[in-house]
């Protein structure tokens, strides 16, 4: 992409924070993965949207986030919660609808939810949790807290009211968050091309409230890290929010039903070429990582994969009765006396 | 006569209006070159041409205001909310412009759009794409509501909404996407406003629609072993509401039971309910039972899911207990 | 003691809770330096500061958004939508995601949210600035909802709104801003899930809330002329509903009438109807009646929309037939 | 307004035309200042929001127009519908709320209408109309009709959600349809640069929709004709829609309710002073018109004015039957069998 920021002249981050996004890429592909197998067993009954090939935003920005820092995701959310610190365990265990899932079997694979990990939920509304994160950035600045919101969205989304309103919002109350989205050139089947009235869907709106424009290779970790440390300190220091648009390409089809057949065959090898994990493991050896090390990561993380299928498979649906529970703060949900 | 899917009657009653009528139109999301995301509309495209069947931006508003507006000038739109959940997105243009444009003009406008919608749960989406929203439309007054439970009855009433001169939304249950029936050859055209005894009896009045019908048969069939013949009616059409059918047969039973996929607070077997304990007050010996999903949103997990929605059992206890 | 006009209830039931409480915040269109368009908060800018009190753009759907992501961050935020016809373009937000966090996060999403909006007809401004929206909240699970009909009451029950861990919504009649109650000096904080009879009597049940708390109080007087004593039950909170004093009325009385200014299909007064005519079927000795506005559009015409508003005679009428 | 279009260099329009402008202008005005009479009488029983200091806009746009064109405006919509042409003392009707408004009495002042004058509604939802007119011009398109739609609406309407649907697929569908954004700089009682993330909050955006930026003053009706028929030829002609800022001032407070306190004095009367119907006259009596001509339009307007008042006051409030009428196509109301 000619008109993309590279990490080129910006310094990158130093060799073990490289590893440590190394590592996050690996465990939420091979996280995923797993998912995959699981619901082609027949395991996972609802529907899922994976971010095979995507993974690199998630690890960029994840790597360059505080502890108390809020992210906001959607429904291709399972890596982004992933990383955040979730227990994968729990994670596996919701999307097999298990007692012990992240959301007790209530949420699924759209809603992958850890607030103690500052994932601040996955949803499944397209541009739902824009303003959604603005407020929480709001409720950070109006008290002091230093944090930061990141609101990861895909390319479709740039067309919806609220992605509008949320930006001019926290524009004009300078909001720390940061609006990343995730332009894998397609919607659910649609290009985003042909529905949309520029031709980058957020880079090239960024002037419409105020905002620099930023376009950035997403498969490129380090560019996506670089570039999400400078917004999230811009966003701290009181500067404002950013929007970036960074560019990539989800291997798979859309969701588990689609086979992803309206994508020329050239274009999905292209970008299959273009797959960032490979590609930073390369970069990763030639600026100096051992292979053992990487090796290790890989079969660390396979493990952790393994560990949370079994534990998840093992543990227990959930009680009917609760699905009575955690309508209210009462734990209840009555509506009547 | 052909077997077809539910999916497939979607189609078909689609290209039978379009065939008929050349200011039909089509628009939705991923519905033109990919057939929608429940492959309904396979096959429009190459017959009908890009003009006349579109893709679209996510903007549902937008969506539903071009139909408005194009409905203003002269073609007769199908626009497609792929989840009924985000009827939610765009309420203002189906609660506020669409519902309620003809009234305060005063008749000058008229707006003949048809919206179709995947509604409902059991297929373990989660809270955010599971509901039943026909209620919604239902408390909207100026909104026409069909809900069909067949592939025959999707066919008919699609073509009706289509022709009707007044905005309806056509609720396609997603769970019956799958599901078969026979439909005859040539031009199907229902009717908007009439209910259907799907099972006669006389001990119970049962009012069920869309993917709940099955499972009230299914409930009807176990109470026979037991001696109670109840009636199972496809109410189909919300509004216009056949209050005639549903009077009659509470006429002839004195029980009454609603069975609907809704969280239970103001469902539209509440509005039915209260149209019987007022009208046919006398005519009832014991008490209206309502079965509904209980006032929650729907989970995800199946075993979640299939405890919320209305079971089989617990049709056949609120029926006895309907007896009183 | 003071005599305050509801309007005026407003301002110093969201002042109690700011002074209170340095986590409230409280946003709006036109809300700080204006004071709101119907005069309901002014004053609070000056005492509480820019910080707390904002005025926001004309983006409903960021207001609510915001709304729920600040109490996901620690905040107790207050956001008015101006006209309750406005819940239609940020429905999504307050039906989708503000009502369903919690249960789909398994409790670990606590909002406590609560937006405050102008309600209903009779003040001529036609069918988008009119609507009683109060039964669209109640339909959604996970939203409270209350309706103040008296300056006292709106101190209580917003008090107890702001404090409540779940999202509450404050549903205020606007013809109701201008009318003026007693307020005793003091914090106030009232209960949510309690209905209160305004008027005690054996012979028929009215259920009223909001502006038609005021005529039913005249149909009874009338009513009582002729004899009939009824009482009339202000719900004053739809969610959580005080079903038990509501049966227990109707035990004792054996009539039901419900009042309500939403149109005819699905309004609260069904819900209520079908849960009497479930859980006190055999107290019934006559027809559950509904007085509602027809199911319309309200139109802006004066004549017009006093003809569409139950009127007085209206309840009296019903009243009577209730009594079968 | 240094970064304004002017009429400099561009050609205006002949006299006649202008006449007509300034004749549709005075209508307006005069329309206007005695329905403000009458609510002051407590004849006009709901609220209602006037465009006085705004004519210039209306006139302008209204003189570009075909007959089957179609106008979309909002509940400051008085001007817009009498301009298309719709009977004056039907307007007035409508808003004293009698049997004979242009709605029946069932519209009122936020929602005149006269379709078969091709002024398509006024909506009291801010931004509704954008996607409807948007669906107009979509119509006009697939029927080839040659139609445009015309859409008015205010600078604060630029923040909502529909605004930027509307404009996305107006654009990627090329849609014979023009956006008139009436910037009078504020919305109710706030000033829209207090939560707008940009100067301009039309034209600032218009490159989002990968459209030209067009900000003119509004308060020049010559500059709002040539831009109007520059804008509706490029609809019509199959070049897709504009966006047009037109920066205006409304004399008087937001609606019925509002005095308009919030404004700094010496603002007010900068803007007073630049009323586009005085300066109007001015300017055509420097281009030749003959001062007894302009008279007699006043007078005419006027005593159209007076007639159209006496018509609607004299008539009848309408029957409560009819209430129950116009719901459905088939003139009822019925919700059941
Ligand atoms: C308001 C709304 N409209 C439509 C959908 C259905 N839908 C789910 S994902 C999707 C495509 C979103 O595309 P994009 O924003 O590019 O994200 P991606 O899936 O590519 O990550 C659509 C249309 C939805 N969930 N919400
Ligand atoms: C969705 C919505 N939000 C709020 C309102 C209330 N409201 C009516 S007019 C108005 C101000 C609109 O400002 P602008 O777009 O600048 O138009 P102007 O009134 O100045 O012509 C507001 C907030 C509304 N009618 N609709
Ligand atoms: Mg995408
Ligand atoms: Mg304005």
């Amino acid at each position: 992409m000619s008109d993309t920021d590279t990490a080129e002249g910006t310094e990158v981050a130093d060799l073990e924070a490289r590893l440590s996004i190394y590592r996050m890429m690996q465990e939420g592909r091979l996280f995923e993965e797993r998912a995959r197998d699981l619901f082609l067993q027949g395991l996972v009954k609802g529907t899922s949207h994976l971010g095979i090939g995507q993974e690199a935003i998630a690890a960029g920005f994840a790597a360059a986030l505080e502890p108390d820092d809020l992210v906001f995701c959607t429904y291709r959310g399972h890596v982004h919660t992933l990383l955040r610190g979730a227990p994968m365990a729990a994670l596996m265990a919701e999307l097999l609808g298990r007692a012990t899932g992240i959301c007790g079997g209530k949420g699924g694979s759209m809603h992958l939810t850890d607030v103690s990990h500052g994932a601040m939920g996955s949803y499944a509304i397209v541009g739902a949790h824009m303003p959604i994160a603005a407020g929480a950035a709001w409720a950070a600045k109006a008290r002091g807290t230093d944090q930061v919101a990141v609101c990861f969205f895909g390319d479709g989304t740039t067309n919806i009211g609220t992605f509008h309103e949320a930006l001019n919002l926290a524009a004009v109350w300078a909001l720390p968050v940061v609006f990343v989205c995730e332009n894998n050139l397609y919607m659910e089947y649609t290009a985003i091309g042909d529905v949309t009235a520029v031709e980058h869907p957020a880079a090239d709106r960024a002037s419409a409230y105020g905002l620099e424009p930023i376009l950035i290779d997403g498969n490129d970790a380090d560019v996506v890290h670089t570039t999400a440390v400078r917004t999230v300190a811009r966003a701290r220091s009181g500067d404002g929010p950013s929007l970036v648009e960074a560019v990539t390409y989800r291997h798979g089809g859309h969701s588990r039903a689609d086979p992803g057949k309206y994508r020329p065959d050239e274009e999905v090898a292209e970008w299959l070429r273009r797959d960032p994990i490979p590609s930073y493991r390369e970069r990763l050896l030639a600026a100096g990582a051992d292979e053992g090390t990487l090796d290790a990561i890989d079969r660390d993380a396979l493990a952790a994969v393994d560990r949370a299928t079994e534990e998840a498979r093992e543990a227990p649906f959930p009680d009917p009765d609760t699905l009575e529970t955690e309508l209210w703060a009462d734990g209840g949900s009555a509506w009547r006396n | 006569m052909a077997e077809l899917t539910y999916r497939e009657a979607v189609a078909r009653g689609i290209a039978q209006e379009m065939e008929r009528d050349p200011s039909v139109f089509f628009i939705g999301e991923d519905v033109a070159a990919a057939g929608g995301v429940f492959k309904t509309t396979e096959g429009l495209l190459d017959r009908f041409g890009p003009d006349r069947v579109r893709d679209t931006p996510i903007s549902e508003q937008a969506i539903i205001g071009a139909a408005m507006g194009a409905a203003m000038n002269g073609l007769r739109p199908i626009a497609e909310l792929m989840f009924s959940d985000f009827f939610a997105v765009c309420w203002d243009m189906v609660a506020n412009q669409i519902a309620k444009a003809r009234y305060m003009t005063n008749g000058q406008v008229a707006l003949p759009i048809v919206i179709r919608t995947a509604n409902g749960g059991g297929a373990r989406f989660g809270a955010q794409h599971s509901q039943s929203v026909e209620t919604w439309m239902m408390a909207i007054p100026g909104l026409k509501v069909v809900v069909p439970s067949t592939p025959l009855d999707m066919i008919g009433l699609l073509a009706a909404a289509v022709r009707d001169p007044d905005p309806v939304v056509v609720v396609e249950p997603k769970v019956l996407y799958a599901s078969k029936g026979d439909v005859p050859d040539g031009e199907i055209v229902d009717e908007l406003g009439v209910a259907r005894a799907v099972r006669e009896g006389g001990d119970v009045t049962i009012c069920v629609l869309g993917a709940m019908v099955p499972k009230a048969l299914e409930a009807a069939g176990r109470l026979a072993d037991d001696g109670i013949d109840a009636e199972v009616l496809d109410v189909r059409s919300l509004v216009p509401l056949d209050v005639r059918a549903i009077a009659d047969s509470v006429e002839r039973t004195g029980h009454l039971v609603t069975v609907e996929e809704n969280p239970r607070l103001c469902g539209w077997g509440a509005e039915i309910a209260s149209i019987v304990a007022d009208e046919k007050f006398y005519a009832l010996d014991g008490p209206i039972v309502r079965v509904t999903t209980p006032h929650l949103p729907l989970p995800s997990a199946d075993v979640l899911e299939d405890a919320a929605i209305p079971s089989v059992d617990r049709i056949v206890e609120g029926t006895r207990r309907s007896l009183g």
